[in-house]
C-alpha cells in the first residue's frame, strides 16, 4: 500500500493525538494506505519538512502557507482542523496579583518571535491597548522563566497550561480559546504538486484523520489514556486536554464551508501583527477539493 | 601504578560531592524543586525510563547514529586535516574556508539535510558527520603542526615514505593532541546527532529530550541529559584508556 | 610552480564559485528559495533592514567580545595550569571533558532561569562553550612540551606563574592558537545559537524570528553577518599567528617559511 | 687539550666581586629509578664534601650517574636516600640564589633569540631591561658569540647552542655553578679559550664549580679536585687533589705531575667502563 | 685518546660483506641561510672528492659549517650553489640506500624504546620483525647498550642516547655513512672502544665514512684523510692524507708522525677559531 508521511509540529500537540489515534485505530489501513508520522519542533520546521519533500501532509497555520507561496513552496490547506487557540492561555504565577491590564510595560514570555504565541501576545497588546515586551524563551523556557520571575507573564499552550494551573504554580488571566474571535488557526496542508499527483491519497488521509477526530469524540477513556501515554502526563491533565482542546476541534474540516474564507482571512490578519509581509489572497491558501469523509473505525 | 587508585578514589569523591550538593540544593529548597529536581528523583526517573522498551530503543538508535557518524567523520576529517597541514598549497586554499564553515551555527543547515536525505537515519548521521568533520580537520591540522622538525628530518633521512612518516612520526607525536581532539569531536558528534533528532525525527533519545524539555518535564529532561552524558563519558573513558596505553613514554 | 595558480587565487575562485552557486541554485529553482534564498535577495533583505541588523550586530558583537575574553583567557590560563601540573591533570581533565559532554544546548532554557534572558546568559553559555576546546587544547599542547625546557626554567628559579608565562605558554603556542581558533569560533556559534534559542536581541534572535515566519532572505542576511564575524575573528587570529610565528620555531608550524625556501630549490615532484 | 698558550676571547670584567660561600655536602646519597621493567640503581652511597670556592671536576663512564648527581645538587631531583646540603641547608627545590646549572643538553628556549635566552634568568628576577641586556651581551662576548644575539637557536650550530647555554649559566652568577659537559660540542681551540675564561671568572668571583667532563686532560687542567665515579651503580672510586699551581698554563699539560694524575684517573675509568 | 690497547666491547660479525661503492663529489658548493636580520654565508666554494671506501674526518671550529655540509651530502638540505654527487648522481632528497646519517643531536623518538628506535630504519623498509630485532640487538651490543633495549630515551643518560643514535645509523648499513660528532658525549674509554668498533665495521664493509669530530687525536687516529675547515664562511683550508698503517694502535698516538699531523691541524684550527 502507498505510504503517506504525516508531519506534526510537536509531540505534545493535539495533531499528534489525532494522527496517533488514526494509526492505532487502523483508520489509514481501512483507507488502504499506510501512514508514517514524523514529529518536528515547530510549525515552521514542519513546513520546511514538507517543502523538503520529507512530509506529504502537515498541520500548520495559514500564515505559513502564505509565506511559503511567496518563497516558491506551493501548498494549500485542504482541511480545517481548528477554529480557535484551544488551551492557549496568558498566565501569571499564582502569587502574582497582576491582571492583563497591569502587564503594561512588563515582560511577557512567548516561545519564539513570529510564532503562534507571539501572535497571541501581539493580539493582546492590540486588543487590550497596552504595551509589554515580548521575550522569546523557547518552548522549554516558558515555565522556568515564569516561575523564576524573569518574566511577569507567559503565553502558555496546552498541555503545559493545564499542567501548571493544576499544580497551582500559575493561574490564567486570559484564555485565548474564548478571547480571540474564531479564526482558522490550523489546517491540514499538502503541496499543490502532491494534491495534483495523488488526489486519492490526500482524500484518504483526511478521511482517516477526521475519522480519528470522530473516534476521539466518541471514546473519551481510550483517548484520555492515549493522551496520557503520549504526553507522559497524569490522567487529570489528559482529561483537561481532552475536554478543552480535543472536543473543540473541527469535525468536518470542509474548506468549502461558507464561513471558511473569513476565518482564514482573520488568521492571516493576525499573522500580519507578527511581521508577516508575504500575504497572498485567501483563495491561494486554501483548496476545497477534499471534503473529509470520516473513516469509520 | 599505585597513583591510579588514589586518582580514581578522588574522582569518585568529587562525583559524590557534586551529587550531594545537587541533592542538598534542591531538597532544602535553595533552588526550586520544580526547576531542579533532586539528584535522587532524577536517578529514580532514569531507572524508570530505562525500564521502558521504547526508551531503550531510542538509546540504541541514537548510539548507532552517533557511532556511524563518528566512524565516518574521524577518518575523513583526519585525512583532510593531514593534507591541509602537509600540503601548504592545499592549506592556503582550504584553511580559511574550513574555518568559516566551522564558525557558522550548523543548525541553519538542518533543513538542507532533510532536503537531501529525508527524515531518518541518513539525515541524522549526515548532520552528525557535518557537525563533527570541521573540528576533526582543524584539530588534526593543529596536531600535525606540533610535530618536531628534528624527528621529521630523521625520518626523511631514512627515506620514510609519506605514509610511513604519517604513521610512525606524526601519529605518535600528535597522540596527546589528537586524543584530546577525539574527545571534543565526540562531543560535537553527539550534539549534532541529538540536534538532528530534536529537529525532526521519528525516534532517538534527542527526540524524547526535546519533548520533555518543551513540556517542562524536568525530571525526565535531566534523566535524558544524564543518559546522553553517560554515553559521552563512556566514550571519554575509552579515549582515556587508549591514552594511558599510548603515552606511557611521557614523564 | 608557475603552471599552478596561486593558493590565494584558487581560494578566491572557490569563493566566487560558491557565491555564483548561491545566486544560481535558487534562481534556477534547483534549491527552493525557502532553504536557500539567492544572494541578491539576501543582500536586498539585509540592506532594507540595515538599521535592524546593525543594532543586532552591536548586541551580538558585545556578547561575543566579552565571552571571548572569558573563554579564551580562562581557557588558556586554566588549561596551562591543569596541563602543567600532572596530578590535577589526571584528576581534572577527564572530568572536565566529561562535563563538556553534557549537551548544554538542551539545558540552555533552564540555564536562563538563573542567569536571566539578557546578555548574561548568552555570555555564560558561549563562554563555557568556547572555554573547553581552548582549555583542552592548551593542556594537550602543554603535554607535548619538551620537559627539558621546564627543567631548565625550574633550575633558574622560575615560579609556577613564571614558568606558565615564559615557558609553557610560548612552547604551547601552536596548539594554544588552534585551541583559540576553535574556541573563538565556538564562542561565535554559542552566542548566536543561544540568541536563537532565547532572546529578544542580536543576530541569532533575528535569524530565529525570520525563520519562524519563513522569511529566508532575512534569515540568510543574518547568517551572512555571522560569517562576517567569523572573517573578522579569523583576521585577528592570523594577526596573532604572524606575531607568534617567531615563537614557533622548532615545530612544523614555525618552520613553514624555511620549508618553502628549501622546497623551492628542489625539483618539482 | 692542545699545547699552545692563548689569550682570552674577550676582555670582560668579572660579573661580580667574590660571592657568598658555596659549600656542598653529599651524605650517603642513593638514587633508584623505577622503570616499568625493573628498578635501576643509578647511584649508591655517594658521599662527598666540597669546600666553598673549590673547582671540582666529576668524571666517570657514560651512564654512571654524573648528571643525576648534579640534578640532585641543583634540587631538580630528590635523592632516594641520604642527604645533600648546600651551604648547610638541604635543597628540596631549585634555588637560583644558591645554585646555577648548565645542562648537558643545551635546553635553549626555541622561541627566544640567543640574547633573550641568556637574559631569561635575569628577566625572571626582574632585572631591568637595560641592565640585563648589558649583562647578556657581556656573557655572549665571553663565549665568543658576539653578534649572534639576535639569532634563534635553530639558526645556530650545535656548539653555538651549547655556548649560549653556558652564557645563560654564567649570567646568573650563583655561588655554586653546576656544569654538565658544557664543552662537549666545542672544538679544541674554543674549548681551551672557554676553559680559561671559566677559570678567570671562577678566580674572580670565588664561586664553587662542579664540572662534568669526559676529557681527562680538561679535568686535570681545570680542577682543584677530581672525583672519579664508577659505572652502574654509580659510586665514588677516587677523589684526587690536583696540587698544580694556578694560574694553570698549557705548559703544565706536558709535565709529569699532570701526566701521572691523568693516568691515575684513566686507570679507574678503564676498569669501570 | 688515551694510550692503552683494549678489546672490542662485543664480538659481532660485520653486518654485511664489502658494500657497493660510495664515492662523494662536492663541487664549488655554497650555502647561504636567509635569516630575519641578514643573510648568513655558512659555506663558500667548497670542493672535495672522496673516493669510495675512504674514512674521511671533517674538523673545524664551532659553527664553521660541518653539520651543514653533512646535511647537504645526505640530501637533507639543498646547497645554494654548486653540485654534490654521491656515486655520480646528485642527491636531491635523502636516499637511505646510498647515505646514512648519525645526527649531532641524538634525535631519538621519545615514544619508542631504545631497540625500537634502532629498528626504525629497518621497519621503514619492511624488514621482518625477527630479523630487525636481531639486527637491533647486535647494533645495541656494539655500542655497549646490551640490556638497555627496553628503555625509553628519557630513561637513558646523555651518552647512552647518543650511542642509541649511533646504533640506529649503523643498523641500516648504507655504503656512505655520515656521522656528526657521534662520540661527543662519551667518556674516553667508551669513545675509544666505539672508535675501534667503527673502524672494524668500516674495514669489513668497505663503507665510505665522513666523520665530524672536535678531537684532533680522534681525527688522526680514525682517518684516511682529514679535511680542515675554517670559520665562517666555511672553506676548506687543508686536506691531509693520514699515511699511518692500519690497523691503528694506541701506540701510534705517541709517535712523531701522529704528532706532526695533529699539530698541523691544530695550527689551522687555532688560526681560524
Ligand atoms: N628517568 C630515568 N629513569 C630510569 N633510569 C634513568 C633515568 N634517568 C637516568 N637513568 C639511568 O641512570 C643512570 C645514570 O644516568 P645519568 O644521566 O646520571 O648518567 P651520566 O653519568 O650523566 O651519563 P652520561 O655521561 O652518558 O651523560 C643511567 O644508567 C640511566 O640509564
Ligand atoms: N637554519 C639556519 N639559519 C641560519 N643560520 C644557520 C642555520 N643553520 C646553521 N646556520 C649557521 O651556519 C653556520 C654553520 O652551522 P653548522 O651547524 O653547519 O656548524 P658546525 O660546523 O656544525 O658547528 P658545530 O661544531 O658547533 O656543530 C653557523 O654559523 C650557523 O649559525
Ligand atoms: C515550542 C512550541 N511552540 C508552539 C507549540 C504549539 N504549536 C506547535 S506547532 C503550532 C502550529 C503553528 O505554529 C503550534 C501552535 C508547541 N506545542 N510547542
Ligand atoms: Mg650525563
Ligand atoms: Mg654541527
Amino acid at each position: 500500500a502507498d505510504t503517506i508521511r504525516v508531519g506534526l509540529p510537536t509531540k505534545t500537540y493535539w495533531p499528534t493525538t489525532i494522527a496517533e489515534t488514526a494509526v492505532r485505530q487502523k483508520l489509514f489501513e481501512k483507507e488502504g494506505i499506510q501512514a508514517e508520522l514524523t514529529v518536528y519542533r515547530s510549525g515552521a520546521e514542519t513546513f520546511e519538512g514538507m517543502a523538503a519533500g520529507a512530509a506529504d501532509i502537515i498541520l500548520d497555520p495559514p500564515s505559513l502557507v502564505s509565506a511559503g507561496r511567496k518563497k516558491g513552496v506551493m501548498s494549500r490547506i485542504v482541511a480545517n482542523a481548528a477554529m480557535g487557540n484551544f488551551g492557549w492561555q496568558l498566565m501569571v504565577p499564582t502569587k502574582s496579583t497582576l491582571d492583563v491590564k497591569d502587564l503594561n510595560g512588563k515582560k511577557v514570555a512567548i516561545t519564539a518571535a513570529g510564532s503562534g504565541s507571539d501572535l497571541l501576545a501581539l493580539w493582546t497588546i492590540q486588543d487590550k491597548k497596552i504595551d509589554f515586551t515580548r521575550v522569546p524563551v523557547g518552548g522549554g523556557g516558558l515555565v522556568p522563566n515564569l516561575l523564576a520571575g524573569n518574566v511577569e507573564a507567559a503565553v502558555v499552550y496546552s498541555p503545559l497550561s493545564f499542567q501548571i494551573s493544576k499544580s497551582g504554580e500559575a493561574k490564567t488571566i486570559l484564555d485565548y480559546a474564548t478571547a480571540v474571535p474564531p479564526n482558522l488557526t490550523a489546517g491540514w496542508i499538502v503541496l499543490d504538486k502532491f494534491a495534483d499527483a495523488k488526489p486519492q491519497m490526500v482524500q484518504k488521509a483526511v478521511n482517516a484523520l477526521y475519522g480519528a477526530v470522530a473516534f476521539m469524540r466518541a471514546n473519551r477513556d481510550v483517548t484520555v489514556k492515549l493522551i496520557a501515554e503520549l504526553y507522559e502526563m497524569p490522567p487529570e491533565i489528559a482529561s483537561l486536554e481532552y475536554d478543552n482542546t480535543i472536543m473543540k476541534l473541527e469535525t468536518g474540516g470542509d474548506m468549502g464551508a461558507p464561513n471558511t474564507n473569513a476565518a482564514v482571512q482573520l488568521s492571516l490578519d493576525l499573522a500580519k501583527l507578527g511581521g508577516l509581509k508575504d500575504i497572498v489572497p485567501v483563495e491561494d491558501v486554501i483548496s476545497a477539493k477534499f471534503k473529509p469523509v470520516p473513516t469509520k473505525p | 601504578m599505585p597513583g591510579t587508585i588514589a586518582v580514581n578514589l578522588a574522582r569518585i569523591a568529587i562525583i559524590i560531592a557534586v551529587l550531594a550538593l545537587w541533592e542538598v540544593l534542591s531538597r532544602t529548597g535553595i533552588v526550586n524543586l520544580r526547576l531542579l529536581p533532586s539528584a535522587s528523583d532524577t536517578f529514580a526517573t532514569l531507572g524508570d525510563l530505562l525500564q521502558r522498551a521504547a526508551v531503550r530503543k531510542d538509546l540504541m538508535v541514537t548510539a548507532t547514529e552517533v557511532l556511524a557518524a563518528f566512524a565516518l567523520a574521524v577518518p575523513f576529517g583526519a585525512v583532510i586535516g593531514f593534507l591541509v597541514a602537509e600540503n601548504r598549497y592545499f592549506a592556503d586554499v582550504a584553511k580559511p574556508l574550513l574555518f568559516f564553515a566551522f564558525s557558522i551555527p550548523k543548525s541553519i543547515f538542518l533543513p538542507m539535510f532533510i532536503l537531501v536525505f529525508g527524515v531518518g537515519f541518513a539525515q541524522k548521521v549526515g548532520f552528525g558527520f557535518f557537525s563533527t568533520i570541521f573540528i576533526v580537520i582543524m584539530s588534526t591540522t593543529t596536531a600535525v603542526e606540533s610535530v618536531k622538525t628534528e624527528h621529521l628530518t630523521v625520518a626523511r633521512s631514512y627515506g620514510a615514505t609519506r605514509l610511513q612518516t604519517a604513521f610512525r612520526v606524526y601519529l605518535p607525536s600528535m597522540l596527546p593532541v589528537l586524543l584530546e581532539a577525539l574527545r571534543i569531536s565526540m562531543i560535537f558528534n553527539l550534539t549534532g546527532v541529538i540536534l538532528a533528532e530534536m529537529y525532526a525525527s521519528r525516534d532517538g533519545i534527542g527526540h524524547q529530550i526535546a519533548t520533555w524539555g518543551e513540556n517542562f518535564q524536568m525530571k525526565q529532561l535531566l534523566a535524558g541529559v544524564v543518559m546522553v552524558a553517560a554515553i559521552a563519558m563512556t566514550f571519554n573513558e575509552l579515549v582515556r584508556w587508549v591514552e594511558t596505553r599510548c603515552s606511557h613514554w611521557r614523564t | 610552480m608557475s603552471a599552478r595558480i596561486s593558493a590565494t587565487t584558487l581560494r578566491y575562485l572557490i569563493v566566487i564559485g560558491l557565491i555564483a552557486l548561491w545566486e544560481l541554485l535558487p534562481r534556477t529553482g534547483l534549491i527552493p528559495e525557502l532553504f536557500l534564498p539567492s544572494l541578491s535577495s539576501t543582500l536586498v533583505a539585509g540592506w532594507t533592514d540595515a538599521a535592524e541588523y546593525g543594532h543586532a550586530l552591536a548586541v551580538t558583537l558585545y556578547e561575543v567580545v566579552v565571552s571571548m575574553a572569558f573563554a579564551c583567557g580562562g581557557g588558556i590560563l586554566l588549561g596551562a595550569i591543569v596541563g602543567s601540573l600532572p596530578r590535577p591533570r589526571v584528576l581534572i581533565m577527564p572530568m572536565v571533558s566529561s562535563l563538556y559532554a553534557v549537551p548544554l544546548v538542551i539545558l540552555y532554557p533552564v540555564f536562563t532561569v538563573w542567569l536571566g534572558i539578557g546578555s548574561e546568559s548568552k555570555i555564560a553559555f558561549a563562554s563555557i562553550y568556547g572555554f573547553l576546546p581552548t582549555m583542552l587544547a592548551t593542556a594537550a599542547g602543554i603535554q607535548t612540551i619538551d620537559p627539558q625546557l621546564l627543567l631548565a626554567a625550574r633550575s633558574m628559579g622560575a615560579t609556577l606563574s613564571q614558568r606558565l608565562v615564559h615557558v609553557i605558554i610560548p612552547a604551547a603556542i601552536p596548539t594554544v592558537l588552534s585551541g583559540l581558533r576553535v574556541g573563538g569560533a565556538l564562542v561565535i556559534v554559542g552566542v548566536v545559537v543561544s540568541e536563537m534559542l532565547i532572546s529578544s536581541a542580536g543576530i541569532g534572535y533575528l535569524i530565529s524570528r525570520y525563520r519562524t515566519i519563513l522569511d529566508s532572505p532575512h534569515v540568510f542576511a543574518g547568517v551572512l553577518l555571522v560569517l562576517f564575524l567569523a572573517i573578522a575573528f579569523n583576521a585577528a587570529i592570523r594577526w596573532i599567528e604572524r606575531k607568534a610565528a617567531i615563537w614557533q620555531t622548532g615545530t612544523r608550524a614555525g618552520q613553514a617559511n624555511d620549508e618553502i625556501a628549501s622546497s623551492a630549490m628542489q625539483p618539482a615532484t | 687539550m692542545g699545547g699552545n698558550a692563548m689569550q682570552p676571547l674577550a676582555n670582560v670584567t668579572p660579573l661580580k666581586p667574590p660571592a657568598r660561600a658555596g659549600a656542598i655536602e653529599v651524605n650517603n646519597v642513593g638514587q633508584v629509578f623505577k622503570t616499568r621493567s625493573q628498578d635501576v640503581v643509578a647511584l649508591e652511597d655517594v658521599s662527598l664534601e666540597i669546600k666553598p670556592g673549590r673547582f671540582v671536576v666529576l668524571v666517570g663512564p657514560s651512564g654512571c650517574g654524573k648528571s643525576t648527581l648534579l640534578m640532585m645538587m641543583a634540587g631538580l631531583r630528590q635523592q632516594t636516600s641520604g642527604t645533600i646540603t648546600i651551604n648547610g641547608a638541604p635543597i628540596p627545590q631549585p634555588d637560583p640564589d644558591r645554585v646555577g646549572v648548565v645542562f648537558q643538553e643545551a635546553s635553549l628556549f626555541p622561541w627566544l633569540t640567543a640574547e633573550d635566552n641568556v637574559e631569561f634568568p635575569l628577566a625572571l628576577r626582574g632585572v631591568p631591561k637595560a641592565e640585563r641586556r648589558a649583562k647578556a651581551q657581556d656573557a655572549l662576548k665571553l663565549v665568543g658569540l658576539d653578534g649572534f644575539g639576535k639569532r634563534h637557536p635553530h639558526e645556530l650550530s650545535g656548539g653555538m647552542k651549547q655556548r649560549v647555554s653556558i652564557a645563560r649559566g654564567l649570567v646568573q652568577d650563583p655561588p655554586v655553578l653546576l656544569m654538565d659537559e658544557p664543552f662537549a660540542a666545542l672544538d679544541e681551540q674554543t674549548r681551551m679559550t672557554m676553559g680559561d675564561e671559566l677559570l678567570r671568572i671562577w678566580a674572580a668571583t670565588g664561586k664553587t664549580v662542579v664540572f662534568v667532563t669526559h676529557s681527562l686532560t680538561e679535568a686535570v687542567y681545570l680542577a682543584d679536585e677530581v672525583i672519579v665515579m664508577s659505572a652502574r651503580p654509580g659510586r665514588i672510586v677516587d677523589h684526587l687533589q690536583v696540587q698544580l699551581p694556578r694560574p694553570r698554563t698549557y705548559e703544565m699539560l706536558s709535565g709529569d705531575a699532570f701526566g701521572s694524575l691523568r693516568d691515575r684517573i684513566w686507570r679507574h675509568i678503564r676498569k669501570s667502563a
